[in-house]
């Protein structure tokens, strides 16, 4: 007979994408066996990457390798460093694992031996964000204990819905992440030695808005029923964009493929679970990596994750003709990224307009039965917001959410034998407000 | 209520703090509540209006915070919430919230949401302090200005602006001098009367601020009850302290807390606003660049070139060390809230620091909950044990 | 040591035990005598310290200073002067081992790592809001599984591996205890992998001490044999444990208050034995009713 | 002849319920001790015995709560959530909102007329919202668990706790009693405790008319009144409230032997 099939219908064009995440790293230890300048980024959603890129220096980004540690099971061994170091233990889980890692490889001076993926090398500098957490920075200034790189942190306005449509504030807030992002090249220059190319810039900013493009609308074939992407082959696939971790040309023809695929599975009305498409969710925020298979079980069930996180989706495509200076480019498009929907939240009248308000588009866009929150104890930016945005869903559009609890890092805290009879449970949630919208005349 | 002075009335305001607010409410003036350090209490002042702090209660068990926030989080921040959830704050005009710090940006939003006030204005103060970014803060600030203006239904202008400013600055004048009583051993004024003074102040306009800080110390400076002599004399850092139980717990042991690094204290009052030609910049910078909180991010070196770690803790935390001297500071309470980033992440870097002074230092971690304190208790008695000895 | 004459005493009124000990002037145990602490702290403590005078043929006239420690310390009437348990385990510790650099005390409720130098605690950490890993932890799975808590460290030591136990709450550890029994997991196994579970919380939290040898581990936990096993096993050394850590803090408090005794004479004040006969007289009131 | 069985493995207690042939429900309890399955074995054995049935007689049970590994034929598992809003709504159509208090955990359920839930919350990362916290008490103030709802009831000042932590809790009662506080006292400020922390998740639940309380928690009335007291409004409380879960999965297996065909595997 035929092989049993997966529960879940993997992308082929995701194994690509996947792998250019194994490359960074190994990119990050050539760089820097090369005597190569090498930076630790925080996610900065394309404000600062294309300039490190520009300037020839490797980006490696300690949040995805806390990801990688605990796949690795290395994490606890660092986690318990960083809590003998005093950092205490309610602090983002992907912070305390890199202050651990730096803390072991200084001591061990150079990568640690049980360093999963080759370990990060000692980077030349380090480039912190103000956008979304505090973490984001006050992280990076505490590796200063360890070694001393210096660090530069970029700002992102996080306006209010209001205050950022007062005539004026969009101009101003451009105008200061442009000036930043000089602030920012002149420190390079000076720290390198050497001027950024302008035209490479140019090269790579075009690139990094061609792929995310792509990768926009890669996203949007999924609103198709049934979803013909499930949302693990979009984590699977996000890092690419968020930690540019190839040349973007490049990644924006592995996207491009991936469009095409979903494009034919759409078209032939595919699904990417292998069971009847009972259930269409949305999953907010970060997975728990560790028990992946936890979908696997729910896809036999008939559940099928068509969107997830805002915060690692690209933004919606805008204008940028006419706008020649690359540095103001990077600024209006991150910018957009954070505040593209406020015009839509303002005449909805929601006040949060990213995080909270982008969820209230996603679901009825994609038109889900129910959503997933994983509230994870050690990062409150992918948490504060859940009760808010489950409230929002109800009121506004009738859709229910399941609460599981867990963590990026810390393992014990999923459990997915619990998690499994809530999702029975859910179920019948689920139906229900599936009748509930039906009466009040929505359309799914 | 109205013939208590100096001490006794600090006391009486900080037990009723909204007594007073809504006194003025009710004789017609405007009332604002702000969040946090960072919105410029100035501006509200130049226009009559008064500015009124928000707040927890630490002896109010959380409810209905947690219908819209997750409790993992400040618990500052969620008992402020709650409180407002639960209508302690419907006296006020509106709220004007600042990015002081990533919850309270999130609660700002919440706050909107949910409470909806009349008046809201959040301030996306920046993370760095670079000219840029002092640059943009005094564009977010002209910006609250304009719908501070809408609200009362006049102008700023720069010579009312100016006037706030000096009342202001008095008022941090004499904080400053009420601070330096603590100096003596004993000190004059304990830890407790101290913070009752802050939380006073915070909750009145400022003419009567500086009317009762005037009270006070002329009180404390010729009082005959002062505090009596303790073994040890701390300072106490970190996260917010708006009640006086864990003070009251220090000081109920062998110590007397003579200094501190909070924010309802020396952080919110000691520098001065610069009297610019337009008083925005004075204003811009000293929220920004003067306050200082670790929410704020500092290059210390040239443009952040090279980095060292001495160099970077010095300049970071160097006004502990003058603390230390000035007040003859024995041991350090460092203490966070839980769930705090901000301070947690500062803790070790701080602990380094104070360890290179051969200062002592403790870390104390808490959940704004008046109970939890007891075992906090014979961290600091064991601190203090080791203090006397030392 | 003190040179002063006469007895001193040391109570340690403990979450869980109360401890009392008696020493003569030369520092040797006159009398030691332990009881469950109860919701009546006073009355218990009062208890205690009469079974441990009469077992040394003293009344507490005769004692010349008292030490309270503990965290029913301050409920001690009878007491002189009360020092946290921290720095009365770190006193006895080094009594008992000179060269004890790291001392782990585990508790009824807490557990705490203390740093000593020259006999003197000069660092601590201890354990917070969890009552996860502490003498607790042990007393509840205990009980939930119907063996004495004395048996348990024996127990565990009939197993070469044990399983892993994730729960980090007292309360919980206890279900997912029962849950493994049910999946027919041996029981020396479960034991030793709750013996495990304490001794890595614990030592997940004493790292920010940076463990010295030598290292010793006290409070009544250490009378558990497989506690003693799994963190020796862990730290990849030997632990030394006092022949009687249950009473590490009341020792200490005793020696404590000679110091104390011998402090106050030298400074020409009263030794507080001989005004003592009012508390005195309450004790055995108290007993009374 | 239709006989269908319901089993609630709890952590602490096991409940089973034998429904059928229009007549009452028979009740079961027995402690879960050690081992579930053990419990699940024993608790329908005597469930059997006492209803003078044998196995073959039962035409589906459905077990809920802990049960791990196979299932005998039969046998089917549900989330015990559902039974206990199917239970509830069986028991008081009315009913929108449950707060099910068990020994581990609390947890609030809000149901539809037909008894599906609609959603639900539980306080689960910590052990202080359940049971367990009063047992605790109960344990260390030397009163007998049926105690403590009639003695909470005479308190004149109850006590306030505010940590968080059921093993705190529990030192800091004994602190309260060293202070000369009341037993009784000290028992409403527990059920004031746990009374507040569900609320709060009712709270977020949004309280609608027709709000059941039962589990375990439910037999005792001090925890009745703190709740009412809390949440200003008159509680339906079944008769046997511990039995809910298991009365909701009798009714379930009722409902699966009827579409026995139709069930898929
Ligand atoms: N014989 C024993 N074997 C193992 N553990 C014991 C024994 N006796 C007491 N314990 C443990 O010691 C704990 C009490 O320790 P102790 O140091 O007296 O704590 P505390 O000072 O907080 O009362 C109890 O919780 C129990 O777990
Ligand atoms: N007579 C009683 N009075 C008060 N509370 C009781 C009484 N009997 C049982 N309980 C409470 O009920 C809880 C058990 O409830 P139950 O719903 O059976 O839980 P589980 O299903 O988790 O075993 C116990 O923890 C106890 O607190
Ligand atoms: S968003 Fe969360 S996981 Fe990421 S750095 Fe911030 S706190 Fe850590
Ligand atoms: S205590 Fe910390 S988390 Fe709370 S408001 Fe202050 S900076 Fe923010
Ligand atoms: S999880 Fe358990 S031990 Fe931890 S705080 Fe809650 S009740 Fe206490």
């Amino acid at each position: 007979m035929t092989e049993k099939k997966r529960p879940i219908n993997r992308l082929k064009s995701m194994y690509p994408l996947r792998g250019l995440i194994d490359g960074m790293y190994r990119q990050g230890l050539s760089a820097a066996a090369e005597g190569k300048p090498v930076a630790w980024c925080m996610v900065n959603w394309w404000q600062g990457d294309p300039i490190l890129k520009a300037m020839d220096v490797a980006t490696i980004y300690p949040e995805d390798y806390g990801a990688v540690c605990a796949a690795f099971g290395a994490a606890q061994g660092y986690l318990e460093r960083s809590a003998a170091d005093g950092f205490p233990s309610h602090m983002c889980g992907y912070a305390r694992n890199c202050l651990g890692y730096t803390g072991r490889m200084m001591d061990a001076g150079g990568i640690p031996e049980e360093a999963p993926m080759g370990g990060m090398p000692r980077p030349t500098l380090l480039l912190g964000s103000g956008s979304l957490c505090d973490a984001r920075y006050k992280w990076f200034q505490s590796l200063g204990r360890y070694f001393d790189a210096p660090l530069w942190v970029l700002e992102l306005p996080h306006p209010g819905v209001k205050e950022g449509l007062t005539p004026g504030a969009h101009e101003t807030n451009i105008s200061f992440i442009v000036a930043q992002l000089g602030e920012f090249v002149t420190f390079l220059e000076n720290l390198l030695g050497k001027k950024m190319n302008r035209d490479r810039l140019d090269e790579i900013t075009t690139d990094t808005v061609e792929m995310n493009n792509w990768w926009h609308k890669v996203n949007e074939l999924r609103r198709a029923r049934p979803g013909p992407m499930h949302s693990r082959d979009f984590w699977s696939s996000m890092p690419a964009s968020l930690y540019m971790a190839a040349d973007p040309g490049q990644t924006a023809g592995l996207y491009r493929r991936m469009y095409d695929e979903i494009k034919e599975r759409v078209d032939n009305k595919v699904s990417a679970i292998n069971t009847t498409e009972k259930y269409r969710l949305a999953f907010l925020e970060l997975p728990p990596w560790h028990s992946l298979g936890f979908f696997d079980k729910l896809a036999e069930r008939g559940w099928n994750f068509v969107i997830e996180s805002w915060a690692y989706h690209p933004p919606r495509p805008i204008d940028l003709n006419g706008v020649t200076d690359p540095l103001e480019r990077l600024a209006r498009y991150s910018y957009h990224w954070l505040t593209g929907y406020y015009r839509q939240a303002y005449d909805a009248g929601e006040w949060w307009g990213y995080f909270a308000y982008p969820y209230l588009e996603y679901v009825r866009d994609y038109q889900c039965d129910g959503v997933v929150l994983h509230p994870l104890l050690s990062c409150r930016t992918a948490t504060n917001h859940l009760t808010l945005v489950a409230d929002r869903l109800m009121k506004k559009l009738k859709v229910p959410s399941l609460v599981i609890e867990g963590d990026i890092v810390d393992l014990k805290l999923f459990d997915p034998a619990g998690a499994l009879t809530k999702a029975e449970t859910f179920e019948e949630t689920m139906d229900h407000y599936k009748k509930v919208r039906k009466e009040a005349g929505f359309s799914w | 209520m109205a013939e208590e002075k100096g001490l006794a009335r600090a006391r009486a305001v900080y037990r009723n703090r909204r007594h007073r607010a809504e006194e003025l409410k009710a004789a017609g003036k405007k009332v604002i509540g702000y969040l946090c350090a960072y919105p410029p209490l100035e501006m509200m002042t130049a226009l009559d209006i008064v500015p009124f702090r928000l707040l927890g209660d630490i002896n109010e068990p959380i409810s209905k915070a947690d219908s819209c926030l997750p409790s993992v989080v400040c618990p500052f921040i969620r008992s402020t919430l709650d409180l407002g959830l639960k209508q302690r704050y419907e006296f006020l005009d509106g709220v004007v919230m600042a990015h002081s710090c990533d919850v309270a940006e999130k609660t700002a939003h919440i706050w909107n949401i949910y409470l909806k006030p009349d008046y809201f204005h959040f301030i996306d103060t920046p993370h760095t302090a670079g000219p840029s970014a002092v640059a943009q803060h005094r564009g977010l600030l002209a910006a609250f200005g304009k719908t501070l203006e809408e609200l009362a239904g006049k102008k700023i202008t720069t010579r009312s602006l100016k006037e706030a400013i000096k009342l202001h600055n008095r008022q941090r004048a004499l904080v400053r001098q009420l601070y330096s009583f603590r100096k003596p051993d004993p000190p004059l004024i304990s830890g407790v009367e101290t913070l009752q003074v802050m939380v006073a102040l915070m909750s009145l306009p400022v003419t009567e601020g500086n009317e009762l800080l005037e009270e006070v110390i002329n009180e404390v400076s010729r009082r005959q009850d002062s505090p009596p002599q303790k073994k040890a004399r701390l300072l106490v850092w970190g996260s917010i302290l708006d009640n006086t139980s864990l003070i009251e717990m220090m000081e109920g042991l062998d110590a007397s807390l003579v200094m501190d690094d909070t924010c309802v204290g020396s952080r919110f009052f000691w520098p001065d606003v610069e009297l610019t030609e337009d008083p925005l910049d004075g204003l811009a910078r000293r929220y920004l660049v003067d306050v200082k909180c670790p929410r704020t991010f500092r290059q210390t070196n040239d443009g952040g070139k090279t980095k060292d770690y001495r160099a970077d803790l010095e300049a970071r935390f160097g006004y502990l060390k003058e603390y230390a001297r000035d007040w003859n500071v024995q041991g350090v309470v460092l203490q966070s809230l839980r769930y705090c980033d901000i301070h947690g992440y500062e803790v070790p870097q701080v602990k380094d620091y104070l360890k290179g002074l051969g200062l002592p230092s403790i870390y104390i971690e808490h959940d704004y909950q008046q109970t939890a304190m007891a075992p906090l208790k014979t961290r600091i008695q064991a601190f203090l044990e080791i203090l006397d000895r030392g | 040591m003190s040179k002063a004459k006469g007895h001193f005493a040391g109570i340690d009124l403990g979450s869980t035990m109360t401890k009392v000990l008696l020493i003569d002037g030369e520092g040797q145990v006159v009398a030691r005598r332990h009881g469950p602490t109860g919701a009546e702290h006073r009355r218990l403590a009062n208890r205690v310290m009469a079974q441990a005078l009469e077992e040394a043929g003293l009344s507490l006239e005769q004692i010349d200073y008292i030490v309270a420690t503990g965290y029913g310390r301050v409920n001690i009437p009878f007491a002189d002067c009360e020092v946290t348990e921290l720095s009365c385990h770190a006193r006895g510790v080094s009594h008992l081992f000179p060269r004890a650099r790291t001392a782990i005390d585990i508790g009824g409720q807490d557990a705490k790592a203390l740093k000593i130098k020259n006999g003197r605690l000069i660092d601590f950490v201890m354990n917070d809001r969890c009552a996860a890993g502490t003498g607790r932890f042990l007393e509840v799975t205990a009980a939930a599984l119907g063996i004495k808590l004395e048996d348990m460290g024996r127990l565990s030591l009939e197993a070469t591996e044990s399983v892993k136990i994730g729960s980090t709450c007292t309360i919980f550890a206890q279900q997912e205890i029962v849950g493994l029994i049910t999946a027919g997991k041996p029981l020396p196994r479960i034991l030793a992998g709750l013996h495990e579970a304490i001794a890595r919380r614990v030592l997940e939290m004493a790292r920010g001490l940076e463990i010295e040898a030598d290292v010793v581990l006290t409070g009544g936990v250490a009378q558990n044999e497989g506690v003693v096993r799994a963190i020796g096993h862990n730290l990849g050394g030997k632990v030394l444990v006092p022949d009687e850590p249950l009473y590490s803090g009341a020792l200490g408090a005793a020696l404590l208050a000679g110091d104390m005794a011998s402090k106050a004479s030298a400074n020409g004040a009263a030794v507080p034995g001989r005004e003592r006969r009012l508390e005195a007289a309450r004790l055995y009131e108290d007993l009374e009713d | 002849m239709k006989w269908f069985m319901g089993l609630d493995i709890g952590s602490t207690a096991s409940k089973g319920i034998i429904t059928g042939n229009g007549r009452p429900p028979l009740y079961h309890r027995l402690p879960s001790k050690a081992d579930y399955r053990a419990a699940a074995e024993a608790l329908s054995s005597e469930l059997l015995a006492k209803a003078d049935l044998r196995r073959q007689d039962i035409t589906a049970t459905v077990i809920t709560g802990h049960s791990a590994g196979d299932l005998p034929a039969k046998h089917r598992r549900i989330a015990d959530i559902r039974c206990c809003a199917r239970g509830i709504a069986h028991l008081f159509p009315q009913a929108r909102t449950i707060i099910d208090v068990q020994a581990m955990s609390g947890r609030i359920i809000r149901l539809s007329a037909e008894g599906r839930v609609t959603d639900f919350i539980s306080s689960e990362l910590c052990a202080a919202g359940g049971g367990r916290f009063l047992e605790v008490m109960a344990n260390i103030l030397r009163v007998e668990l049926d105690d403590i709802g009639p003695l909470s009831l005479k308190a004149r000042k109850p006590v306030h706790f505010t940590t968080g932590c059921a093993v705190f809790a529990e030192s800091e009662a004994i602190s309260r009693v060293a202070e000369g506080a009341a037993k009784e006292d000290i028992l409403a400020g527990v059920h004031q405790a746990l009374a507040d922390k569900l609320a709060a998740l009712v709270e977020r639940a949004g309280l609608e008319e027709g709000c059941a309380l039962c589990g375990g928690g439910a037999l005792d009335s001090g925890l009745i009144k703190a709740f009412q007291e809390k949440l200003g409004v008159n509680l339906l409380v079944p008769e046997q409230p511990q039995f809910v879960t298991a009365l909701g999965a009798a009714i379930m297996a009722g409902e699966t032997g009827r579409n026995e065909d139709k069930e898929q595997p």
